[in-house]
This record gives structure tokens, C-alpha cells and sequence, in this order.
């Protein structure tokens, strides 16, 4: 948790969903941690989108997200973010980011962002600000596998 | 130099990589269309050594060069 | 997860910490629900305040928090601010709340408020406001069991 | 009728209820003052029917009272 140290570069990457009992460890971890108050958390779950026509029975649906990175400048970008982050909510405590690689079903969870801090407003006003820049920025990309089999790209913007 | 591709790019090239010889970015973009025609109709970015650049650029030929498709995180 | 249902009073009350599986099986609940896109949550933890003198090394710190409740009008005024959230984010698929009783010791859980959305804008804005209103509105009283066994009263404003 | 305390009101009165005789708020308010001196410093809200008020209001004895300290939940 001394996540506040710079230019320590942090593998944010998992292989395959991230399963609930993983949040658990981490939210259990920072019992020791009684300088903290509050705990956000930001989780991305896999939607399964209608593609194209809305109202057509037979459109498809999105099954999975394949996501693949460009590690390298992932991690550098996400080294300057958590920087910054820090910078900005100087009294936040702790800050910890994941994210999926490979095939994630629809319902699975793909992404994690949690901060913690003394009060509420630091730790919310992070989340909020690293997942937007995480979307934006992180060279991470998303191939939808549908229920018939074809696929498209997702893009974020 | 070698070029890596990825996601949509790298799935209309058929492969992660690409081999170009350019000394700047703006002779690199004109390679890439030649070569991956589909990237005329396509938003993409080019990073050179991790870095996402806009403008004109002479490139030596050991830079790190990607090609980004839209980014889909989260 | 059918919380939009209007008028029906949910109690939020538990005794004694959250434990972090707890919040994990409530993720976990809501991998069927494939229109979900972002989960937002929002953990209250027991802080080890220091209590009177600042860089006073003999200063009695926050050892637990005993919440008690006025529990009927505590769960009136939670379900007008449920249904005022899902009537301002009608889009938000579920929220759950809870609120422990009893002594939470220093680094436990007290307090959870999880919102999930088919987007994250959605949940984030109804987490942080049904956080604020919930400490605002909420007839919760908190005595702070100091670590040489005096206590205070704790008050949100 | 009785009215409710909570928190560090109970605790100041060394009881969770209080007895009282009032036909108005107002007369409630004296009265909780003269039988809880500690609440003469103290910010407190009193409760109708689990509604906070803060204007006067004929009481008929059938209502649910209770004083409550500041909030401190969270």
C-alpha cells in the first residue's frame, strides 16, 4: 500500500476476469491502514450490448471482450497518471488499478480503480479522475466477440 | 524499422508488425495507407517510444513505433 | 437487485463490521445482470483520530465507534432518498446500503453504498450523492471509544 | 407522552426515554430544557412522526417524539 513512491512502474495487467474475492483481499488489506476513512472503488463488468438494431430479436449481442495492450506504454502512461493522482489528492493513501487482458465473458468484471483515503471527497474526486484518464489514454484495446460469432472493435470515443 | 500494429490495425495487416523504411513520420504515414489500405477510413495514433506525437517528427530508425487503433479500456 | 421497486423499505441496519466477503458476494450477485456496465462503491472504515492535542505523543486516539440508531426513521428517510436516486439516475440498475450498529472497532467497515449502471457516470453521480444525504439525513449516532477508555460524540457537521 | 432520545442526549438525561406533557412544540422545548439542562448548549432536532420539525405544532399526545443529537453516520 505505499503506492505514493515515484516512478515505480506497477503491472497493472491481469490475465482473465477479476474475480470478487479478489476486491475482498484488497478492501481487507488496509484494516491495518486506520488512518483511512473512506474506500472507492470503481469496477468495469463486461455489458452485453445489443449490436445494431434495437428491437430486433435476432440482433446480436456482445459474449465476450477480448482486450489486448501495449504494455509498455500502458504501464509508462499509468506510472504518470498514478503520479499525478497523487500529486493532486496528496492526503489519499493508497491507490490500486487493475485491468483484464484476454477473453472476458459478459457479466465478468474487467477493470478495477480504488483509492483510499482520510475523508470521502479525496478518495471519490480520484477514482473518478483515474478512470477517465485511464480511458482515455491507456493503449488498450477491445475486440467484442458476439453471440453470432463475428465480432467488431470497441472504441471508447 | 518495425512498426508494431495493434488490435484493428493489426488484425487488417494480418500481423502485430510491419517493416517500413521512413525518416519521418509524415513519409511513415504515407507507407502506412500504401501498405494498410483500410487505415484511410480509420482514427489511429502514432507513438513514437511511448509517446502518442501530433506533429512532423524525424524519425532515426531506433525509435519504438506504434500504431494505436481508438482505445477501449475500462 | 429489484431496489426500484417504490415504497418498499429495505432495512440497511447491520450488527457489527462489514466484513469484505460481504462485499464481495454482493459483486458477485450481480454477474448475471449483463446490462451492467460500471459498479461504484463507496466503504466507510473506522478512522484512529487523534483526539485533542496534535504531536501530543500521550493524545487518546479513536480505538472503536459505537453506532446506534433511531432505526424507523432512519430506514423513512432511506427509502425517500432511494427513490429520489433511482427517480434522478433512472437508468441505475441497483444500489444497496448498509449501515452497521454496534462497536466497529478502528479499520473495520461501517458503511457501504454500491450503485451499479449500465454506465459509469450514472453510478458514480448516485453513489456520491446518496453518500452525502445518507450522512446528512440519516438519524445514526456515533460515540467514539477513545484508547483511554473516555469517549466523545461523533458529528458529521 | 413519551418522547425518544438518542446518543449523547440519552446519555446527558441517563435514559432513552423522557415523560413528558406538552400540548404544542414549543411547550415540548421548554419543558426538555428544564428536564435535560445539558441541552441548553447542544444543537439538537426534534422529530414528529420521524419528519424533523422546526416550526411550531400542536401536539395531541398520539405522536412519535424524539430528540435526536447531531447525525453522525457514515
Amino acid at each position: 500500500m505505499s503506492d505514493a513512491k515515484p516512478h515505480k512502474v506497477k503491472d497493472i495487467f491481469v490475465e482473465g476476469a477479476i474475480p470478487p474475492s479478489f476486491i475482498a483481499e484488497s478492501i481487507a488489506k488496509h484494516a491495518t491502514r486506520t488512518d483511512i476513512g473512506a474506500h472507492e472503488i470503481f469496477l468495469g463488468q463486461v455489458r452485453a450490448d445489443v449490436i445494431g438494431g434495437a428491437g430486433d430479436v435476432n440482433a446480436a449481442r456482445t459474449a465476450a471482450i477480448e482486450y489486448t495492450a501495449y504494455r509498455e506504454m500502458a504501464l509508462e502512461r499509468m506510472t504518470i497518471i498514478r503520479e499525478q493522482a497523487f500529486a493532486k489528492w496528496p492526503a489519499m493513501t493508497c491507490l490500486h488499478v487493475h485491468h483484464s487482458l484476454g477473453v472476458i465473458k459478459a457479466g465478468e468484471l474487467c477493470f478495477m480503480v480504488f483509492a483510499s483515503a482520510p475523508h470521502r471527497q479525496q478518495a471519490r474526486e480520484a477514482v473518478a479522475w483515474v478512470v477517465d484518464r485511464i480511458k482515455s489514454e491507456l493503449p488498450i484495446f477491445g475486440r467484442e466477440i458476439l453471440s453470432d460469432a463475428t465480432h467488431i472493435w470497441k472504441t471508447n470515443l | 524499422m518495425e512498426v508494431l500494429l495493434f488490435g484493428m490495425i493489426a488484425e487488417k495487416a494480418g500481423s502485430p508488425t510491419l517493416q517500413v523504411d521512413a525518416d519521418s513520420l509524415e513519409a511513415l504515414r504515407t507507407q502506412l495507407v500504401e501498405r494498410i489500405p483500410a487505415l484511410r477510413g480509420m482514427r489511429y495514433a502514432i507513438a513514437v517510444d511511448r509517446q502518442v506525437v501530433t506533429t512532423d517528427h524525424a524519425l532515426t530508425g531506433t525509435e519504438e513505433i506504434a500504431v494505436l487503433p481508438p482505445f477501449a479500456g475500462g
